[in-house]
């Protein structure tokens, strides 16, 4: 069985996922979910001057939904919001750091549109490139 | 035990002569047959166990495609030249290959669509539009497909209709307590005959039987039945009954809905254009014998032909052997699977009840990783809702895995599945 | 003089790199990719002069087709095993692909459909039954073919709107005095980019134009037009385009319509069930993105990436190059036809405003025996009404012989009608 | 060109059709029409005594609809209206002579159809037979 699918690493933040939990005092939670394989994840973010101050997130899924969200907590922790309109999927699939087929790429990706969603940014569209 | 008898629902009035053959399936040359087959997954022979969602095509299929485009590609019903005269001839031989497959009394019941959905669809369209009125109620099933939810959920809100739906039971199996007064008022039973999720086959005469009690119309979902088991619409008499080549062996694009010949008479056409019409002037139209009144526009002409092509082909075989060789496998898989470690099994534990499809969960696998995992070694199962979500939460999960079983599978392709689990497993508890 | 500029029409932006090809066509290179013009008929060889009807399928295409079934036969978007990804990945690149041949903005507003029938039935049932209202008024022309008519008709009887229809000169062009006046409180103006039956490339971009003035939306009917000529939905600057993959080298059971987007995303779905919903409860559902909401069921998947194969042939080809060479064959089909006694052409006689196809009649045969006749000698017309039946009306006749071409034709073919042709009024004269 | 389809007998009929024009006090006068190709047909049926006393046509349309309305008229003329209700379609057929095509059945059946409709009796519905 593959392990270069399911890294170690992968696995440990699936199993033991960081920043898992809520924020009770919320500045913004929101929910993303992905219908067609039942992906589900609520982001809990505080804001702090222009700064994510602090983000939890609650969720159930595949280990690739779970893990990246996790892996993303991690990421934009402590970072500049108008930064974080911004942040590029690629950034997390580097961190990923497997092939994600693009039957999985929703699953990969559930966490970083949520946030993207929570902070009032757009989903990036690559549909429409031509 | 009447669950025992639906099985050989389609076969009360005596076996069609196409269906005929009492042996059993010669598997390894079925599997020669199908090229696919032949192909590497992953470094893999590819062990295909998603039928359910659809079939692979054998050889003749695939030849009766080609043959087509090279030696004869027309526009049919037009020409009255020689290639649109076989074009022609050859589209309507397979309409007659496919009324007599599932014993149709007349071809003129017979009505190509791109896939069941649209069937079902036809029907909502136009005899749902013209005949369910505010008030009246429309019957159906927690373990419905989308294809046949969705539209009766638009139909009753256009309407003024109302839903209603039967439960299941904790294997899976229609819940008929009450029938007769689920039925009152009912305009349309609508249910599948076998559930793509649970295999479930349903007791297709005991709820024509108490509709017709009642009045109401019936249309069934056969989608996983036409490809599975030996079908007659005569005996089973329902309404509507609608089915989908590609599950069948047959080509992507082409779906069957078959209807009582005066249903379709009575009924408004649905999709206007050429070929559905007799005469057009300006501002109006009258319409074309059935079954052509409900084609419109140049039909998919290649991929009826290679459904006529994969009836032939399953006629070979003969159902009642296909469905045999089915319960076999499935017998023998539930068997396997219930061994599995933190495994739920869906669906009638019954292999009579239960149609070559078996969905299951894992307690400590997802069903995705589940895919994607023992994809590496070349094994293609399901994972998902599978066009099921109200049953998803009857279920309680948000998915569940499906393994699918067709002609050209083999035990042995369950034993890979189970081995195959048993490593995802590992991967995930270490 | 304005009518010079409409084969253009869709060039207006500049020609996209898809067109790009200034090389006229290499007939006998293009000829050996069809394997059907090897065959004979009757003893001869097949002269296939119904492309207007349905076109033949070049190698590629067949190849396509076969490629997919023998090796990655999958349903898509459901599946996350490779075959599953592999077919998911080529249907959605065929999707880019078309997108790109008409330049559309973007791959959403793509709708994958059995033919442009359906696709203007689409309209008609979603666009047209939530936007058209009594007393609003449909302005068609009296030369479209029944598929952008009949479903005008019904949609008008359903809301109480009416209908209205521009008409044609002498020579098959349409009349367009008093255009605005026409227009007015005119909700949708839909009539084909060209004429299958008269061959007339009608002016787009002063009907769109005049449209746009008068408030009015706008559909247009590439049939004809997308498999012959650059075709450009931006520059065009309709509201829905279609056609047909039939009649562009593609397989049957594939069409499109073509979209804008805010349009697309504005109307409610047509057919319901699986694939095109995004959340479904027993009683509610939600609809997917665009295009998905529109592709309900399993969609002709092979059909799609046999069309996607058509567009890369007709690329490499390049459609101005095509439509060169059509404008060319109907120059000199016009030149020879006009020499046979007792013919009549339909059409514009300017070759520029004249697709490639050609309707006729004789004085002394009937078009039904011209084509059986001509059809012993290998030579493959149609004979009947064209679908356009209100048409023959204004033409004075019962039904037309049509010759149409394509780009495996030659100038030798036309010789070889015109000869039939001779020998056909021999046979009724003596 | 191939003589075989259109045998010298069905051309004379096609130019001169017997028994063509109408009959002004006709008991029965029966159209019909093939929209796909616009043949068309009028029957003129005088009857006299259980026969067909007299039949006439006009018509319009290719040679093989208008001949076989000729060839039917001289074949059902003084014959029992009783028989001619289930006059079979083969036998016109076989006085034609010549090869019929599937596309072109519904050019060489318009007379027979017409007058069975005239008479009363159903179109034989061959696409039923199993
Ligand atoms: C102008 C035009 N519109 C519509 C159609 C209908 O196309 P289809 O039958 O593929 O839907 C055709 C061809 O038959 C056509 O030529
Ligand atoms: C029970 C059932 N109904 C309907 C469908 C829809 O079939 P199709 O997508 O071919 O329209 C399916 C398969 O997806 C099915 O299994």
């Amino acid at each position: 069985m593959s392990s270069d699918l399911y890294r170690e690493q992968i696995l440990e933040h699936y199993r033991n996922p960081h920043n898992f939990g809520e924020i009770q005092d919320a500045d913004i939670t929101q929910e993303g979910d992905n219908p067609l394989c039942g992906d589900m994840i609520t982001m809990y973010l505080k804001l702090d001057d222009g700064r994510l101050g602090s983000v939890k997130f609650r969720g159930r899924g595949c280990a690739i939904s779970q893990a990246s969200a996790s892996i993303l907590t991690d990421l934009v922790m402590g970072r500049p919001v108008d930064e974080l309109k911004r942040f590029p999927t690629q950034a997390l699939l580097d961190e990923l750091g497997i092939p994600i087929s693009p039957a999985r790429m929703k699953c990969a990706t559930l966490s970083v549109n949520t946030l993207r969603v929570a902070l009032g940014a757009g989903v990036e569209d690559e549909d429409d490139a031509d | 035990m009447i669950e025992k008898d639906v099985s050989n629902a389609g076969m009360a009035r005596g076996v069609p002569p196409v269906w005929a053959d009492g042996h059993a399936l010669d598997v390894g040359a079925i599997r020669r047959q199908f090229p696919i087959l032949k192909r590497e997954v992953n470094g893999h022979p590819l062990v295909y166990l998603d039928s359910a969602n659809t079939s692979q095509k054998p050889e003749p299929v695939i030849a009766a495609l080609d043959d087509y485009y090279r030696r004869y590609n027309a526009n049919i019903h037009r020409g009255v030249y020689q290639i649109a005269e076989e074009a022609t001839a050859a589209y309507e031989a397979a309409r007659q290959k496919v009324a007599r497959f599932v014993n149709a009394r007349s071809v003129r019941e017979i009505v190509f669509t791109r896939n069941v959905t649209e069937a079902i669809n036809l029907v909502r369209y136009s005899w749902g539009r013209a005949n369910v009125h505010r008030g009246d109620r429309i019957l159906l099933t927690e373990m419905e497909h989308h294809s046949n939810l969705v539209p009766w959920q638009l139909l009753a809100a256009e309407t003024g209709a109302e839903l209603d739906f039967l439960r299941i039971d904790s294997q899976g199996r229609l819940d008929l307590e009450g029938l007769d007064r689920k039925l009152e008022g009912v305009r349309l039973l609508a249910f599948a005959h076998q559930s793509n999720t649970l295999g479930t086959i349903n007791p297709v005469p005991i709820l024509v039987a108490a509709a017709r009690r009642a009045g109401a119309h019936v249309l069934i979902d056969g989608a996983q039945a036409v490809p599975h088991m030996p079908v007659d619409v005569q005996a089973i008499g329902a309404d509507f009954y609608g089915f989908t080549g590609h599950k069948m062996c047959g080509p992507t694009g082409i779906g069957v809905l078959w209807a009582r010949r005066e249903l379709l008479e009575a009924m408004p056409p649905f999709l206007a254009g050429g070929e559905m019409i007799k005469r057009v002037s300006l501002r109006n139209a009258s319409w074309n014998e059935l079954p052509w009144k409900f084609e419109a526009g140049t039909q998919a002409i290649a991929e009826a032909i290679g459904l006529g092509a994969a009836v032939d082909y399953l006629c070979g075989l003969g159902m009642a052997a296909v469905r045999e060789h089915e319960r076999a496998l499935v017998d023998y898989a539930l068997e396997r699977m219930q061994d599995v470690s933190g495994i739920t099994l869906y669906g009638p534990q019954d292999p009579d009840l239960h149609g070559g499809a078996i969905s299951f969960s894992l307690a400590n696998v997802h069903p995705h990783d589940l895919a994607t995992l023992i994809d590496q070694e070349g094994i293609a199962v399901r994972a998902g809702h599978h066009c099921t979500q109200p049953l998803m939460e009857t279920l309680g999960v948000p998915a569940t895995t499906r393994a699918s079983f067709y002609v050209y599978n083999r035990p042995d392709e369950v034993d890979q599945l189970v081995g195959a689990i048993g490593r995802a497993q590992k991967v995930f508890t270490g």
